[in-house]
């Protein structure tokens, strides 16, 4: 654990974030011209994000404050566990417990802080997003379970590492085709995307848990979005799509399926929090069983089919 | 001088005197049971004719070991009654004395039908004791029942005279062998049913609740502990030493024994009343020690006895003091009573607990030795429903002791204000003996070594070799 | 110093504080906190006599390191809410008993993991089970320590029967020894192993005999309900342990067939445990009154416990014992803190209180790593069992106990967040604007634990080198600890890198936070009400219903206590037949039944 | 109110309002028959999305006030609530003629004639509801304004509170109301 | 013969309990039930054609076959018995009556019971 480690780490989190806010940039261009307009500049993401820094903000006590920073700070922590085509800032913590659990933390500190400004909207959109996470974790962390059992390691840049060399078909999404649909439903509802995203539903309850965010802590929040928008992609992009032998090929790869993501997720109505949940335990839930039991049993996604 | 005859006849001389001196008949009684506990330590196990003419055709009083536990353990627990609740004794003293007459009497004669008298006289005293709550209609359905009772067992003894000629029990044990068991039938089952009304087996103590429910503090833990406990010593005597049993039989009437412990203890889980639920708890253990008579278990069976004896002698007394103090024994009504009287709660607690089974209690001892000869025996399915009726019994008692100590009701911190008003439940120098009857009950159970030796002093009771749970055993190869 | 003197001493010390408590019951709480600190120096040196047996009349003891870490989990978490008797001592019916009951209880455990013999074992057991029971009736309900009692007392009475079972079968008393004697008889094996883990699963609380959690928890005196759910529910974990290791249930059911590569009733107990952890969180999210919160958390974290303890691996044990600390240290706090607040308000009832933290912001901090720990988040020690049993589920592929597990960790992110929201955070109701922070005598139990808490969160290989040393004494694979790294067969934690990293972390944004312009300090009522003002606070607060359309989901789900409260009265209508047949005023119906049983036995007699 | 333009910003305040001004996030309250106006222009024909503008659900998060249409009493005490909840830099930007003078209800007891008295509007709109382009021009005037730093009404707010306080109480008596019976 | 009587007297005793209420009828069944048994115990020391147990002077060789004298001294302390229930049956039926003012069971026990 050398300095260079934590200078290597500053790199991914900047690397990640620059990376991350253009391409949603370029996604808001994307969705205005699925609706038929013009859309933003690539870099208007940056802008709203400084504009928000740059404005005075409020505080509901310190606990509004401190709950901010807490998200921040765990969310930049699982960033730099995030193995990036092979390059990990520090060597084999990428256990996928340790990075879906550190994103609980994020998840926590926002929630702790939206409850601490007590404002009633925030915590029905908290309420609303941890049983979301309910509703997406379980299938997910059954298949991800799969994967561990199939290729007897829990590290994501190893899983990612045994995909690449056979092309398309060394894919885990390929070799345990259920398990890809269930990570790929199970993105939507981690990323909040319109499906599940009924915990921030603006016209609903006023931007759920951020209704009472202005100005820097708004700022806080926007980045929050974007760093746990990289983790999420680049978790479900290394265990199941094979991650990116290259960072080349990682970021080609990395775009694509956030823009496919965002693509089907503008044309998706919003579920009532309930449904979603109905949603979740009905058909990804059966696919993951069913999933881990072929694999358990029968062996069959451990080698590739062809 | 350490004749055991004394214990019958001193008895029966003061019950004559105190007719002559009405007003000394108290100080008769206690002089009566003083004398009777004091001659029941010094008496040797042997052998004493009476009326000169031998065995076979007189009658004789046999001490063994297991009657001198006997003689001991009752004499000690009717003077303790009586010393508890000397103020109600009253008139009763004639009564009282001619039946300690005639407990002595039971537990010592070797003979049949001697031992039929000596019952009536104890079974005539306790119709008149029972008369003592004014419920008439209960002491004539105890009059009939037991009178019909006795004829039974009168007419099963003649039975057996007619085929073995002799009234001896040591003589008849000898002859019943010769005999196949389908002539043995009849009598054994008239002498089971006729002993089995006393001893309050379930179908046949129609009795009991009219009789106990109604009973004062004096007259309660008379029937539950002395009178009930000369009755099984009788029962034991005489199913495991004297009338050896066919296989079937014995299987109906351990049915027999088991469906009372099971229906007792069910019934008692059933009621609100304090007695109430005593007295279906002692059926409950009768039931229970009769079938470890008859399956053989005698060390078990005397330890339990004395366990159950010596608990009820305690929480009959105490609820004796319910009804006397607050009218009413319904334990919802009596929320909290022990608040004002910890002492009496504690002793009450000690004998209940010994009851539930809880360890550190004769109680647990009696059961640890229970389930060593029941396995002993590779018999399963009797420990198992003994452990199941133990956490029944547990759940009542538990509730019983909830109910007494924590005033309040649900979803409120008990505190001193929601108790029962404040009534002193038994005088300082009952609480006293009390508190030492239960120290007696924990040190049983802590003292396993000690009370074993007290109990079997060496030999084996009755001729039962079954293990019995040891200190040795425990530490297993150090 | 040996065994026999510590629990003699400590016996002695019971006694003192019972007469001193007599004199004056705030001293005799004090000195129950003087007892317990004795208890842990005392445990601390008799460590190294590890290995050696005692007697002391009939009963047996012998000093193990399994033995020795439960005591050590059981001391600290009633030392701990030892420091609160003192404060609450006043509201007991019984003061003297409370002090008394509350050491011989702490005894009768210790006595129990030091046990040799299956007496001694079932002697402590049944002392601390009556002790709690009288304990509790002094809280709010009878009815819950009667139920209570109730549940222990069907498993201990099923254990006895096992107990004696094993001691006619294989002639010795002696646990470790006893059962080897069953390799012989399949069946009996089968029937000693199921009522012998009866009494574990009844004081850990798995699914048919959870009844009792709630509700004693619920109810308990709020110093005695963290000691139930943090301490008492170990015993049953102890019980679990002896029937891995003493009864070797993986030899003994070696050729039975087996599920997922577990012999079936190990999986069946290991099932029960699953479904615990679902109906646990379930039931926990539901839940309206915090300790009842709690108590069916402890019901899930217990079914987290069992199934550790009984995958008897190298990865799964290490998981659930070192669940066994995290968890006790985890409850024990939140408890205290929910007692705390209870002290200050009244009430448990999360939907009267709220907005504690501006008033009581040391309790709030508290309990928030008690609930990142009990929620299994880094870093803290609940995420290093919970990793570790997760790992160990993955490595031997049981997939519907590890759905369970999941299920279990991210439903407890739910219940674990309702109290912190709902009595801490949000709008603070005008009637609480004067209660005051918690006072010292009661922050030191608290900051005791966290520090704890972050210890074995940080620097599990303490605990875990504990752990190694039982796994090698229980003759199993023992697990692998390079530095602070623990490395197992699919995966490695650096528990202190992810804690430095996550620090690193806190401090950019924390600079980020601080680089730009202060922010406007502004009253918690000044929020976004879309532009209508409002007035009371308490009617803002949001807290009743927390989880509403996931309750909805989960409609009233079946009430197992329904279950109990047929079967007594079954019982009873059973015995009033019994009473209306038998026993009336009339003779005629005695005599009737004489001659009925004369006829039969008659019959029986002559066929 | 365009003041003249003396550049007195320093570096960090011009970059602070470059970014404020390619990125407008607007609370549009919908008094009045302007609200109607709006989603035109954030819809494919004009999308105001191309100026980085967007609406946001909660004044907190927002940076442009815009007030579309005549103002009773009672809704210019929720404008006002909802303009102090906004945080600085912010803009007010009034549609219509009626937040001009009045417009058509210009003697009417209920509304409120002249909005710059109580609150700072940074730009007003002319047309009885501009269409959306006159709306599309005024916020291209808009962030030109705020990139010059002439568009600081919320500045000027704040240096003359008590004034604008006075107006305030005059026409309404009681801006924040403490208890639910007199609305 | 005769202990067939006598058993039927026992019998007839029984069912004189089982079907009254009334506390009298119940003790003079009673005493049918005792008579019964006391005849049968009489009838076991018959030998037929016996001689009276008494050493006289012409009959004082143990040769001549003496009835059973046993069952008969037994069968005097059972009708002694059987004479004090009845007494004590009798004096507790005239309370019965003096409290209840019936003699009939059933009634009786429709009152409060307890």
């Amino acid at each position: 654990m050398t300095v260079m480690n934590f200078v290597y780490g500053f790199i991914v989190l900047l690397a990640a974030f620059i990376f991350q806010t253009a391409l949603t940039g370029v996604n808001r261009k994307v969705t205005a011209r699925i609706q038929k307009r013009y859309g933003p500049r690539w870099y208007q993401q940056f802008l709203d994000i400084f504009k928000a820094l740059r404005k005075g903000s409020i505080t509901h006590g310190w606990v509004f404050d401190f709950g901010v920073i807490m998200a921040l700070g765990g969310i930049m922590a699982t960033v730099i566990f995030i193995p990036v085509a092979g390059f990990e800032a520090f060597p084999n913590m990428d256990n996928v417990f340790v990075i879906s659990y550190l994103l609980a933390v994020g998840m926590l500190g926002m929630a702790m802080s939206a409850a601490g400004s007590g404002n009633p909207w925030a915590s029905i959109g908290v309420s609303r997003a941890l049983t979301n996470m309910v509703a997406y974790d379980v299938p997910l962390m059954i298949v991800i379970f799969t994967l561990i059992f199939a290729f007897d390691t829990a590290s994501v840049s190893e899983i990612a590492a045994m995909q690449q060399g056979m092309g398309v078909l060394g894919w885990n999404a390929v070799r345990m085709p259920l398990g890809g649909i269930v990570a790929f439903i199970a993105l939507f509802g981690m990323l909040g995307k319109k499906p599940f995203d009924s915990f921030i539903a603006p016209a609903e309850i006023a931007s759920g848990p951020m209704v009472e965010y202005g100005g820097k802590h708004l700022g806080f929040m926007f980045i929050l979005h974007e760093l746990m928008t990289f983790i999420e992609v680049s978790l479900i992009l290394s265990l199941f799509f094979g991650g990116g032998s290259s960072i080349l090929v990682y970021a080609i790869k990395y775009a694509i399926l956030y823009t496919l993501v965002n693509i089907i997720s503008q044309v998706m109505p919003r579920f009532k929090i309930d449904q979603a949940v109905k949603f979740f335990y009905r058909v990804p839930l059966v696919f993951a069983i069913i999933q881990g039991l072929v694999v358990i049993f029968l062996g069959w996604g451990v080698s590739v089919w062809f | 001088m350490n004749n055991p005859v004394l214990l019958i006849v001193i008895p029966l001389l003061l019950a004559f005197l105190s007719v002559i001196i009405k007003k000394a008949g108290k100080w008769l009684l206690l002089v009566g049971l003083l004398f009777n506990t004091a001659l029941a330590f010094f008496i040797t196990t042997g052998e004493t004719i009476i009326g000169g003419f031998a065995p076979p055709y007189g009658i004789n009083l046999v001490v063994d070991q297991f009657t001198l536990v006997g003689v001991i353990l009752i004499n000690t627990l009717m003077l303790i009654t009586i010393v508890v609740s000397f103020d109600l004794v009253g008139k009763y003293s004639i009564v009282l004395l001619t039946a300690l007459a005639g407990i002595n009497g039971m537990l010592l004669t070797g003979d049949l039908f001697n031992l039929f008298v000596f019952m009536e006289i104890t079974v005539i005293a306790a119709y008149i004791l029972s008369a003592q709550a004014k419920k008439y209609h209960h002491t004539i359905t105890y009059l009939v029942i037991g009178s019909v009772g006795s004829v039974l067992y009168l007419l099963g003894i003649i039975l057996l005279y007619n085929l073995t000629g002799s009234l001896n029990m040591a003589d008849v044990a000898a002859k019943l062998p010769l005999l196949t068991t389908k002539e043995l039938l009849v009598p054994v089952l008239l002498i089971f049913i006729g002993i089995g009304v006393e001893v309050k087996l379930m179908p046949v103590s129609g009795w009991v609740k009219g009789v106990y429910s109604n009973a004062n503090r004096l007259i309660a833990p008379l029937f539950a502990s002395v009178i009930a406990g000369t009755a099984l010593f009788v029962f034991g005597k005489l199913f495991v030493s004297v009338l050896p049993v066919s296989d079937t039989l014995t299987l109906l009437m351990l049915i027999m024994s088991v469906m009372t412990f099971v229906f007792g203890e069910f019934a008692a889980f059933n009621q609100k009343r304090v007695k109430n639920i005593l007295l279906y708890s002692s059926i409950g253990q009768a039931g229970l020690v009769t079938a470890l008579f008859i399956s053989g278990l005698v060390y078990a069976a005397v330890i339990l006895l004395i366990s159950n004896v010596i608990s009820k002698l305690i929480m009959f007394t105490i609820a004796g003091a319910f009804t006397e103090k607050y009218e009413t024994d319904d334990y919802e009504s009596l929320n909290g009573v022990f608040v004002h009287n910890k002492f009496t709660g504690i002793a009450f607690t000690i004998a209940a607990l010994s009851m539930a089974g809880i360890p550190l209690l004769i109680g647990f001892y009696a059961k640890l030795n229970i389930l060593i000869g029941f396995f002993q025996a590779q018999n399963y399915v009797l420990p198992a429903i003994i452990l199941l009726m133990a956490i029944v019994e547990g759940a009542y008692i538990i509730k019983l002791l909830l109910a007494l100590w924590a005033p309040g009701k649900e979803g409120q911190v008990s505190e001193k204000s929601f108790a029962v008003e404040k009534k002193q439940l038994l005088s300082v120098k009952n609480t006293i003996i009390c508190l030492i009857v239960a120290l007696v009950i924990i040190a049983g159970g802590v003292l396993i070594d000690i009370t074993e030796k007290v109990v079997t002093d060496g030999q084996p009771l009755l001729g039962d070799q079954s293990p019995s749970f040891t200190i040795s055993q425990s530490k297993g190869g150090e | 110093m040996t065994l026999i003197t510590v629990l003699i001493t400590l016996l002695t010390l019971a006694a003192v504080t019972y007469l001193l408590s007599l004199v004056n019951s705030k001293l005799g709480a004090y000195f129950t906190i003087v007892t317990s600190l004795a208890t842990i120096v005392m445990l601390f040196l008799i460590k190294d006599s590890i290995g050696q047996s005692y007697s002391l009349s009939f009963f047996t003891f012998k000093l193990t390191t399994v033995g020795w870490y439960f005591s050590m989990v059981m001391v600290t978490v009633y030392f701990t809410t030892a420091f609160l008797n003192p404060f609450w001592i006043k509201k007991m019916i019984y003061p003297a008993a409370y002090n008394l009951f509350f050491l011989v209880s702490l005894i009768g455990t210790i006595g129990m993991f030091f046990a040799r013999d299956f007496i001694t074992l079932f002697i402590c057991w049944e002392t601390v089970v009556w002790t709690s029971t009288f304990i509790i009736q002094m809280g709010k309900s009878r009815k819950s320590s009667y139920v209570y009692y109730v549940v222990s007392a069907i498993g201990s009475m099923v254990t006895l029967f096992a107990m004696m079972l094993v001691y006619q079968v294989s002639g010795t008393l002696e646990i470790s020894t006893a059962f080897s004697a069953l390799s012989g008889q399949p069946v009996l094996a089968l029937i000693v192993f199921f009522t012998f883990i009866l009494a574990g699963l009844s004081k850990i609380g798995i699914f048919p005999f959870h009844v009792w959690l709630p509700m004693a928890h619920g109810s308990a005196p709020h110093t005695f309900s963290p000691v139930l759910s943090g301490g008492l529910v170990k015993m049953g974990a102890f019980i679990a342990y002896l029937s891995v290791t003493a009864f070797a249930a993986y030899e003994v059911f070696a050729n039975t067939f087996t599920i997922m590569g577990i012999p079936a009733p190990l999986y069946i107990i290991m099932v029960l445990g699953a479904i615990s952890i679902v109906v646990g969180t379930v039931m926990a999210i539901r839940q309206d009154d915090a300790k009842k919160l709690l108590a069916y958390s402890s019901v899930a974290n217990g079914g987290y416990i069992l199934i550790g303890i009984l995958l008897y691996d190298q990865i799964a044990f290490a998981g659930g014992m070192l669940h066994l600390i995290s968890h006790a240290l985890a409850s024990a706090t939140a408890f205290i803190t929910i007692a705390i607040v209870a002290y200050r308000t009244g009430t448990t009832k999360m939907s009267e209180l709220g907005g504690m933290i501006h008033r009581m912001p040391v309790t709030y901090t508290v309990y928030l790593i008690a609930i990142i720990s009990m929620a299994g988040i880094p870093p803290m020690g609940g995420f290093v069992s919970k990793w570790l049993i997760l790992q160990g589920l993955a490595d031997r592929g049981l997939l519907f106990l590890a759905a369970a597990a999941f299920f279990g960790s991210i439903g407890s992110f739910m219940y674990v967040f309702r109290p912190l929201s709902a009595v801490f955070l949000g709008q603070l109701a005008p009637k609480y604007e004067k209660i005051k922070e918690a006072n010292i005598m009661m922050q030191i139990p608290m900051y005791l634990l966290t520090i704890a808490t972050l210890l074995v969160g940080v620097f599990p290989n303490v605990v875990l080198r504990v752990i190694a040393d039982i796994q090698l004494e229980a003759g199993i694979q023992e697990i692998v600890l390079v530095g602070n790294t623990i490395v197992v067969s699919n995966g490695v934690l650096d528990a202190l890198r992810v804690f430095i990293v996550f620090g690193y972390g806190f401090l950019i944004a924390l600079v980020i936070f601080i680089l730009r312009r202060k922010s406007r300090r502004v009253t918690l009522m000044d929020t976004y009400t879309s532009a209508e003002f409002i007035h009371t606070p308490e009617l803002l607060h949001y807290s009743s219903n927390f989880y509403a359309p996931f309750e909805r989901l989960t409609k009233k789900p079946y009430p197992v206590l329904n279950l109990y409260e047929k079967v007594s009265i079954k019982i009873k209508e059973i015995g009033h037949m019994a009473e209306s047949l038998f026993s009336s005023s009339k003779p005629a119906i005695t005599i009737f039944w004489i001659i009925i049983v004369f006829a039969i036995f008659f019959l029986g007699g002559v066929l | 109110m365009v003041l003249e333009n003396q550049d007195n910003r320093n570096l960090w305040e011009k970059i602070g309002d470059f970014f404020s001004a390619n990125s407008i996030w607007m609370k549009w309250y919908c008094t009045g028959c302007g609200a109607i106006e709006l989603p035109p222009t954030m819809t494919s024909r004009f999308d105001m999305e191309r100026l980085g503008m967007g609406p946001m659900a909660t004044p907190r998060q927002a940076d442009v006030l815009l007030i579309t249409g005549y103002l009773s009493s009672k809704t210019l005490r929720r404008v006002i609530y909802s303009y102090e909840q906004m945080q600085d830099p912010k803009y007010i930007v009034a549609f219509g003629s009626c937040t001009i003078n009045g417009g058509i209800y210009y003697d009417s007891y209920a509304t409120i004639n002249q909005l710059d008295k109580y609150i700072p509007v940074d730009l007003y709109i002319a047309g009885c509801m501009p269409r959306p382009e006159g709306i599309m021009n005024a916020f291209a005037d808009l962030i030109t304004m705020i990139k010059k730093g002439q568009a600081n009404g919320w500045r000027h707010y704040q240096e003359n509170y008590e004034w604008y306080k006075q107006n305030q109480l005059d026409s309404l008596k009681e801006v924040i109301i403490h208890d639910e019976f007199h609305e | 013969m005769i202990r067939v009587a006598s058993l039927l007297l026992l019998m007839i005793g029984l069912y004189g309990l089982l079907s009254t209420r009334n506390v009298i009828k119940m003790i003079i069944s009673i005493n049918i039930m005792e008579l019964g048994v006391n005849i049968f115990i009489v009838s076991i020391g018959f030998v037929t054609n016996g001689v009276a147990p008494i050493l006289t002077s012409q009959v004082n060789s143990s040769l001549s076959n003496f009835v059973d004298p046993l069952p008969q001294a037994l069968v005097l302390t059972s009708i002694v018995i059987g004479l004090g229930i009845t007494a004590l049956g009798l004096a507790f039926a005239r309370k019965l009556y003096k409290k209840y003012g019936t003699y009939d069971l059933a009634k009786i026990g429709g009152m409060k019971d307890e």
